[in-house]
């Protein structure tokens, strides 16, 4: 079987999906940082096969500035992360509500 | 400076209380009385330099604002609105002369100046948007007088009123913008000035639906059955400076206004809409007189009153001929003078018992026998007693109306009994009979302070119940403008023949002519 | 093998990136003075970035002059885009920041300031706010955004409060999912037509006659989605009281005026081909939004007991409301959203810096947030000037002509007139209406009831004269507005209009 | 003659205003004196132009403008013709020696002052209301009399009945005066002018149907100020006030008011006759209506109103076929003998100490003997005997109602003659005759001050002598009121019917005097038979009507306005606005908890956000293609 475009589309649709269960169901905020790492990538996936298949560079080019942005995104989100822990202790979304209203 | 006046008329107030911060307090009523005075006297010169044969307006000037929206500084006075004007400096410069209250003082009278500034401004604005802007900063400074020197409920009262007002204003302003995009589809222009506005003949479904958004802003100020019952609260709630120029003069914005805009602009929706608008001031006369004789608490009374009176000015306004409407400008005189002396009235007893329930009172006229006398003239003028200023109005907006309507103006006559049910009960309640409560025994009659206030305003309500020709002139003159302009921008067959056509009498200049 | 491209230098015209690269190049001046010499003081940065961002701003009106010249000027590989919304939007930008920066020099100490890194972070995020709005590329739109969020997050976590992180991460997070749904629609758009610029890829459709219209909506649906959150448009809009409560007074102030205009202009580039294109789904989707954002969140203002969250949810109120400015679609309605924003900004810069002022260290056992309502009562009797001001931002916030705001309302509801969107004006000004309430709530506290006996000495806390004279800037473009509208508008509409919107 | 217009115009103002200035200060006797004075010179300007007029001209002049709008032209104007000059002498006759008379009788009273500033201002509102040339002007005077009338009943405002009789007497004249404007109004939209001499020129013009309706709408405030049936009740309210008041507003002038409007707007009931039958009908009822009441009534000063109000009724009757100078006449008669009548109370209530009802006097005589001549002929003049005024004025309307053939009117005035020749008697005997009842309470009557007596000399002789001046008169009115003279044809019915009723009238007297001039009389305790009677009853309680009214419009009035206010303006009106306010406000509570704050529902949203958009995207596109297809 040829893998075709909508192939790799569909795998692409199909991280995604994981990607927004697991924003969705994740506690755990480390977790959750790989839940939205996933979608990223996801979509890095598309980009480079549909840069693949219509012969134009620019997907390709997205796709590197979607890998450079998320990795500086899990800096910050690490960062941001151990200063929590180590006020709190947890890194439980629950406990993340003393604003609300 | 003649070709400024206006502009100086509405910004002198403001000017004045700016600086008013640096007056020491213990001076401060000196400082206010002073500036009322200045302003008053201006106003009076307005009237002395007014041309009251010329029907359009006088002394206008113009000056662009924002000229890329079509908006500009444009002020005018004629006989409608000058004698407005001159009524709110009036009673700016009563109210504090005859303040009583001593709780910061001069936050007071800096915002009364301010409310001067808006309430000039009004009545001056020939642009709507000016206007607009007036209408909606004149509610600032009395949501602060209610909320900050009212009584119990103030915080309540004044945050109704606000919103309530305001709610409606906005609708207006939408209906505003739709005037002047509807003015600039037919001339490519954009222009917010009513005088242009004027020029412009709208199909008659534009005209229903700009009128009742138009009427939505009015009939909340006004203000008219249903949309009344913010009026009891601020009126119960505000101290007796508020009620006054509340009663006196804000009410009277939505009056004019309708008279400014709505007859004008759509005349053959003000036909459409004559007999239903009728109906609501037949309601507001006769139900709301009910609803005072109710009530047990004078100032209501006087509050609920004023929404009756209302009912008659707008059933003027809506009689579409020349005796109609001058009689509702003048009753909008009227009764800014008398509702305004009436609420006077009513702090000064207030101020002495603390209280404004009529069971507390009772026999008041063997102890206070002067200021007995003078609520009687006021009340006898609020009932609309001939050579009183009310009756002037009252008959000549009555009589308008009955060339309209034989069985609705015979109704709305009903009010001249049940006004003097309700005034006639509560006066005997408060002043007849023997003093039964000892903290009446000892009262002391209207002292000095008080009086400077009361003897102007019953002067006025006799001389222009007598002789009201040098007010009522020149009203008479504008009104006759904008009802042959009514007429002939009419298009319906029925509008045609419901507003008169005056062309035929001399001396009609019409507006574009004045212009 | 790809073929070698030459590329002249000329038409790179390197100049479209110098407002950028001048913003950049200030925030790496401020790391190198600190690695020169540590421990300087805040006001140094704070003069720097002001420099800088003067400079940025005398850059960004040198363009402006050009542009009405020579019109849009391409740059760089034709990946900038300096046309008339970009300027503007970036004028506001600027000019936004340069008013913010100075409420660095609080009286009191606070943490964040100490950093220089702190300037350089802000520095780098107008850089990536002024990269967003001057380009048509997806992908460019993508780094300037990210690059200012970025900056952002940290910039809220900086402000070392146990509610910062917790605004930080939610922020953060929230944004992750949000450059998600932004990159997986601009993936869709790219499959369709082939291309990451607007431009193009409006032209592709239009040729295409929409025949992948499900993908188009699909993609715009993802679209929606990312600018929803960062314009916080209900229900993407959850973010933002939480994270206005959790930051610093300044930076929510800020973030109330800065980020949104840049997402405005990448909405109106990304949108707006389309409503014009007559897809009924977006004008519905949109007014739906519109009006859904605008109503919903003045109802949840209506209930706040906290002055800053209702601020927070006013704002999201006012974005819904210019919001409509992308679905009308008009020149009208295009040059509002720049005349409402430009005066919103003034007037939210001055209730905001009110709060900044009276921000105090540390809350008092009873209280549960830093600006309740309460700890305004009775204001005008302590702090009489205070009270008139803020009651003035909120008055103008409130629509109550002649201030500011009401001028930008006008302008607003009058285009949604004249484009025959006779409800929605209707619904704008009502809702003008229920907004009355909670902005007369606080009027009410401050100037009806009795002091709250404790509270006085907060109320000026954090007061110093840089603060001071913020608000008295804010006070006079409130005040004044009315004489600056006629110049404004005459200058917006030719920018907007010659950008073709 | 404007001078001595003005004069008799404006000299009462300025009594009044200068009593005014006083009206805080104690009594001083100067103000009665100057108020007097004033009248006086009122009078004599009044009988110049009396004299002028009579010379055949007429004064007619315009002051200056009051009310100009629009086509609207209404001016101060006044005119003394035959009739108003008619009016005038009756009115500063009356009031100047009420004036006088007031003097003594409000000696004692605190409010003296007040009372002359009050006193003044009302006769010159009647003057206004007489000499008017326009129907504005008309209701200027109009309203003002029921002003000073208001002001006047309540005079002891301390007393609860007084002011609420005041109120009553004002807003019952509201009711009416309701009618009056809408009068007005048609009038103006139909002639174009409010003039006299306009629209009674004009009105012949106009469809008949629109002359009646004018006609109705002026005679419903005829109605009120002259207190006919339905709105009569206010009249014997009224009585509260002080006895003066009582003799020149509720006797001889303001209650005549509505006759004078009706005799004045002649050439508007010319034309409708149908209305006229109407109005004498109305009379008619009202006359024996009013006398019935009278027969049984305990309260002296009730009594006369009562007597008024059946007077008026005659002059209705008049009026209303068509007699306008007989109603005039009688106008003017009838002001002297029951102003007497009532000053002569007035003398009693002094004596008695406001003692009011006449069971508990009797032989009176002997201490007030100036009082009793003087009531005893002022009773005669009413019943009409030869030769006193009564005679001359009521037999002719008895022929008037005759001559016209309306034998119902006649009869039931026939009969009407004889119930007040009995009920006038009847107080006449109680009070003056009989044994001395009064000294069962411990009462020592005195007569009044001497120039009291003197003060009410020239109404007695007027009483006596008017009848002379019949044939002067209506060579003086013939020249503005239609110049009918009521002969009846046949001599032999016309001697048959006047000694007729004569005969019949002195057998009513006699009847009286029998019955209550004897000894046996005691004050009624509610025993005897009669008083138990239904017909006692109906007229002791008059006819229940002021039972009726209380129940029918003033307490469902007052609860009617109590709803309004509680139930409909508090929790219908208002309570939906703040329902609309609330229910935004609630709605932000309930929904609130959308922001719990927690993180994982933040994203939920965001993801049910995209989903909703992606539902809603899929929808459209595969409607679209649906369509499109």
């Amino acid at each position: 079987m040829e893998i075709t475009l909508t192939h790799y589309l569909v795998l692409s649709s199909i991280l995604f999906a994981i990607g927004l269960i697991g924003v969705m169901r994740r506690k755990n905020l480390l977790m959750l940082f790989f839940a939205t790492e996933i979608l990223l990538n996801a979509t890095n996936v598309a980009f480079a096969a549909i840069s693949h298949y219509i012969g134009d560079l620019s997907g390709q080019m997205f796709a590197f500035f979607i890998i450079a942005v998320a990795a500086s995104e899990v800096a910050i989100g690490l960062g941001l992360l151990i200063v929590w822990y180590k006020r709190t202790g947890k890194i439980d979304l629950d406990q993340m509500n003393s604003m609300r209203g | 400076m003649i070709d400024h006046i206006l502009t100086l008329l509405i910004f002198f107030p403001a000017l004045a209380a700016m600086l008013g911060f640096v007056v020491a307090n213990n001076s401060m009523r000196a400082y206010g009385i002073a500036v009322a005075f200045i302003e008053f006297a201006l106003s009076l010169w307005l009237w002395y330099a007014y041309d009251p044969m010329v029907s359009g307006m006088q002394f206008m000037e113009s000056a662009p604002l924002i000229a890329a929206f079509g908006i500009n500084y444009l002020l005018g006075v004629d006989g409608i609105s000058l004698f407005i004007i001159i009524l709110s400096t009036f009673f700016t410069l009563i109210g504090i002369a005859s303040l009583t209250e001593t709780r910061r003082i001069k936050n007071l009278i800096i915002t009364l100046l301010f409310l001067e500034m808006t309430m000039v401004g009004v009545f001056a604005a020939l642009d709507a948007i000016v206007f607009y802007v007036f209408w909606e900063l004149s509610l600032v400074p009395m949501l602060y007088i209610i909320g900050a020197w009212g009584g119990p409920l103030r915080i309540y009262a004044s945050v109704k009123f606000f919103l309530y007002t305001f709610t409606g204003s906005l609708i207006m302003l939408v209906g505003m913008l739709f005037m002047a995009y509807f003015y600039y589809q037919a001339t490519g222009q954009w222009s917010f000035s009513i005088l242009e506005w004027y020029r412009l003949i709208l199909p008659e479904n534009f005209q229903l639906w700009l009128f009742a958004a138009f009427f939505f802003g009015f009939a909340i100020k006004v203000p008219m059955f249903p949309f009344h019952t913010w009026l009891p609260y601020a009126h119960g709630q505000a101290p007796t400076i508020g009620s006054v120029i509340l009663a006196a003069i804000l009410l009277k914005m939505g009056t004019y206004a309708f008279v400014r805009f709505s007859l004008p602009l759509f005349p053959d929706a003000s036909v459409f809409f004559m007999f239903p608008i009728a109906i609501i001031a037949i309601i507001m006369i006769i139900y709301t007189a009910m609803v005072a004789y109710a009530q047990e608490d004078i100032k209501q009374v006087v509050a609920y009153s004023s929404v009756s009176h209302m009912g008659v000015i707008i059933l003027g306004t809506f009689a579409l001929n020349v005796e109609g409407v001058s009689g509702s400008v003048f009753l909008m005189l009227a009764h800014g003078v008398v509702s305004g002396a009436l609420f006077l009235l009513v702090g000064v007893i207030y101020d002495r018992r603390h209280t404004k329930l009529m069971s507390e009172f009772g026999g008041l006229a063997s102890v206070m026998p002067r200021y007995a006398t003078i609520f009687g003239i006021m009340m006898m003028a609020s009932v609309g007693l001939p050579l009183t200023i009310n009756f002037v109005g009252e008959f000549l907006s009555l009589l308008g109306f009955y060339k309209q309507s034989h069985m609705l103006t015979l109704t709305a006559g009903v009010a001249i009994i049940v006004g003097a049910i309700y005034m006639l009960a509560a006066y005997k309640k408060m002043f007849f009979g023997t003093v039964t409560n000892d903290a009446n025994r000892h009262l002391k009659d209207v002292n000095r302070t008080e009086l400077i206030g009361l003897i102007p305003l019953v002067i006025v309500a006799i001389w222009l119940g007598v002789y009201p020709k040098p007010v009522l002139e020149p009203i008479n003159n504008s009104v006759e403008s904008v009802i042959q302009l009514m007429h002939d921008k009419a298009q319906s067959a029925e509008a045609k023949a419901r507003i008169p056509d005056l062309s035929g009498k001399n001396g009609i200049t019409t507006m574009q002519e004045a212009h | 093998m790809l073929e070698p491209i030459h590329v002249s230098l000329a038409s790179l015209n390197i100049a479209t990136l110098a407002p950028m690269l001048i913003a950049i190049v200030g925030a790496l001046t401020m790391l190198v003075i600190d690695m020169a010499k540590g421990g300087l003081h805040k006001s140094l940065y704070v003069m720097i970035s002001l420099l800088f961002l003067l400079l940025d701003l005398g850059a960004l009106v040198d363009f402006g002059g050009v542009f009405l010249k020579n019109g849009t000027v391409l740059g760089f590989f034709d990946v900038m885009l300096m046309d008339g919304i970009a300027i503007l939007s970036q004028i506001i930008i600027v000019a936004g920041s340069m008013l913010f920066i100075p409420l660095a020099l609080t009286s009191k100490r606070f943490h964040e300031y100490d950093y220089p890194e702190y300037f350089a972070l802000f520095l780098f995020m107008i850089a990536g706010f002024q990269f967003m709005v001057a380009t048509d590329n997806l992908i460019l739109i993508f780094v300037g955004l990210e690059t200012a969020s970025l900056a952002l997050y940290t910039l809220i976590a900086l402000h070392n409060r146990s509610k910062s992180f917790e605004a930080a991460v939610k922020y953060f997070t929230m944004g992750a999912l949000a450059a998600g749904f932004y990159a997986f629609g601009s993936m869709i758009l790219y499959a369709i037509s082939g291309s990451v610029e607007i431009n193009q890829i409006a032209t592709i459709l239009a040729e295409d006659h929409y025949s992948n219209i499900g993908y188009v909506l699909l993609s715009m649906a993802f679209m929606i989605a990312a600018f929803g959150f960062k314009l916080s448009m209900v229900p993407f809009h959850t973010w933002t009281p939480d994270v206005y409560e959790g930051s610093s007074a300044a930076l929510a102030g800020y973030m109330s005026i800065v980020p949104k205009i840049a997402g405005f202009v990448v909405a109106m580039r990304l949108f707006e081909f389309l409503v014009h294109s007559g897809i009924v789904w977006l004008q519905v989707i949109l007014y739906i939004g519109v009006v859904v954002t605008m109503t919903a969140s003045n109802i949840w203002a209506l209930v706040q007991t906290d002055v800053k969250r209702m601020l927070a949810y006013s704002s999201i109120s006012h974005a819904g409301f210019v919001m409509a400015a992308i679905l009308i679609g008009t020149t009208q309605a295009n040059t509002g959203l720049f005349l409402y924003w430009a005066l919103f900004s003034f007037t939210n810069l001055g209730a905001f810096t009110m709060l900044w002022v009276n921000r105090q260290k540390n809350l008092l056992p009873e209280q549960s947030s830093d600006h309740p309502y309460e700890k305004f009562s009775g204001m005008i009797k302590t702090m009489p000037m205070g009270a008139v001001m803020m009651g003035l931002f909120m008055l103008s916030l409130a629509g109550v002509p002649p201030f500011g705001l009401f001028w930008g309302k006008l302008y607003m509801i009058g285009s949604a007139v004249s484009a025959g969107y006779t409800v929605l004006a209707l619904i704008m000004a009502l809702n003008s209406a229920i907004a009355g309430y909670y902005y007369l709530k606080l009027i009410v506290f401050m100037f009806m009831k009795e002091p709250m006996v404790g509270y006085e000495k907060f109320y000026f806390m954090n007061a110093s004269l840089s603060l001071k004279t913020i608000i008295g800037i804010a006070a006079v473009g409130t005040i004044f507005a009315v004489f600056a509208v006629n110049p404004l508008l005459k200058v917006i509409t030719l920018f907007v209009y010659n950008s073709g919107y | 003659m404007e001078l001595y217009l003005y004069i008799a115009l404006f000299a009462p103002l300025v009594g009044s205003l200068y009593a005014s200035l006083f009206s805080r200060s104690p009594k001083s006797q100067h103000v009665g004196i100057v108020a007097s004075g004033l009248l006086f010179t009122s009078f004599v300007s009044s009988a110049i132009l009396l004299s002028y007029v009579m010379g055949g001209h007429t004064v007619h002049t315009e002051m200056m403008t009051w009310i100009a709008a629009g086509d609207l032209y209404i001016p101060f104007g006044f005119v003394v013709d035959q009739v108003s000059v008619v009016m005038m002498m009756v009115v500063t006759i009356v009031s100047t020696v009420v004036h006088v008379y007031s003097i003594g009788y409000m000696d004692h009273d605190k409010g003296f002052n007040r009372f002359f500033a009050w006193l003044s201002a009302f006769v010159f509102s009647m003057m206004v209301l007489v000499m008017s040339d326009n129907f504005a002007g008309l209701f200027i005077g109009w309203e003002g009399v029921g002003l000073c009338s208001w002001g006047l009943i309540g005079f002891w405002y301390h007393k609860e009945s007084a002011t609420w009789a005041a109120n009553e007497a004002f807003i019952m004249n509201r009711i009416a005066d309701l009618g009056m404007l809408i009068g007005i109004f048609l009038i103006y939209w139909n002639t174009g002018s409010l003039q006299y001499d306009v629209v009674f020129a004009e009105v012949g013009n106009l469809q008949i149907v629109v002359v009646t309706w004018i006609g109705i709408f002026l005679f419903i405030g005829a109605m009120g100020k002259s207190a006919q049936f339905p709105l009569h009740t206010w009249l014997a309210d009224a009585m509260e006030g002080p006895t003066p008041v009582s003799a020149l507003i509720h006797a001889a002038t303001m209650v005549t008011a509505g006759v004078y409007l009706v005799v004045r707007a002649n050439p508007i009931y010319d034309l409708i006759p149908n209305v006229g039958i109407f109005i004498a009908s109305l009379g008619a009822f009202v006359a024996l209506f009013a006398a019935s009441m009278a027969l049984v009534n305990r309260d002296m000063k009730r009594i006369i109103a009562y007597s008024t109000l059946s007077q008026l009724g005659y002059m209705f009757v008049a009026a209303g076929l068509g007699a306008y100078w007989v109603a005039l006449f009688h106008l003017m008669a009838h002001a002297f003998f029951k102003a007497l009548l009532f000053l002569g109370a007035g003398n009693v209530m002094h004596a008695m100490h406001d003692e009011l009802d006449p069971f508990k006097m009797g032989g009176l005589r002997k201490v007030m003997k100036g009082t009793f001549i003087m009531m005893t002929l002022a009773s005669v003049a009413l019943a009409g005997i030869y030769p006193f005024a009564g005679f001359f004025s009521k037999d002719l309307i008895l022929e008037v109602g005759f001559v016209e053939h309306h034998y119902v009117i006649y009869t039931v005035l026939l009969v009407t003659a004889g119930l007040t020749a009995f009920y006038s008697f009847r107080l006449v005997a109680l009070i003056f005759h009989g044994e001395e009842r009064y000294k069962l309470f411990g009462i020592h009557p005195h007569e009044a001050y001497k120039f009291m007596l003197v003060a009410m000399s020239p109404l007695l002789v007027l009483a006596m002598i008017a009848g002379a001046f019949k044939m002067t008169y209506f060579q003086l009115v013939m020249n503005l009121l239609p110049a009918t003279q009521y002969h009846i044809h046949s001599q032999t019915t016309f001697w048959i019917m006047t000694i007729g009723t004569q005969l019949f009238v002195i057998a009513a007297i006699l009847f009286a005097y029998k019955k209550y001039a004897n000894s046996g009389v005691s004050v009624p305790d509610g025993t005897s038979k009669m008083e138990n009677s239904f017909v006692y009853k109906l007229l002791w309680n008059q006819y229940y009507i002021p039972k009726i009214y209380d129940e029918v419009f003033s307490k469902p009035y007052a609860e009617l306005s109590r709803i309004a206010w509680k139930q409909i303006d508090l929790k219908i009106v208002d309570a939906t606005v703040d329902a609309i306010a609330n229910g935004i406000y609630k709605t932000g509570e309930n929904t609130r908890h959308i922001q719990n704050g927690n993180l994982s529902s933040m994203l939920r949203w965001m993801v049910v956000g995209l989903v909703v958009l992606m539902t809603l995207a899929v929808a459209f596109s595969v409607g679209y293609n649906v369509v499109g297809a």
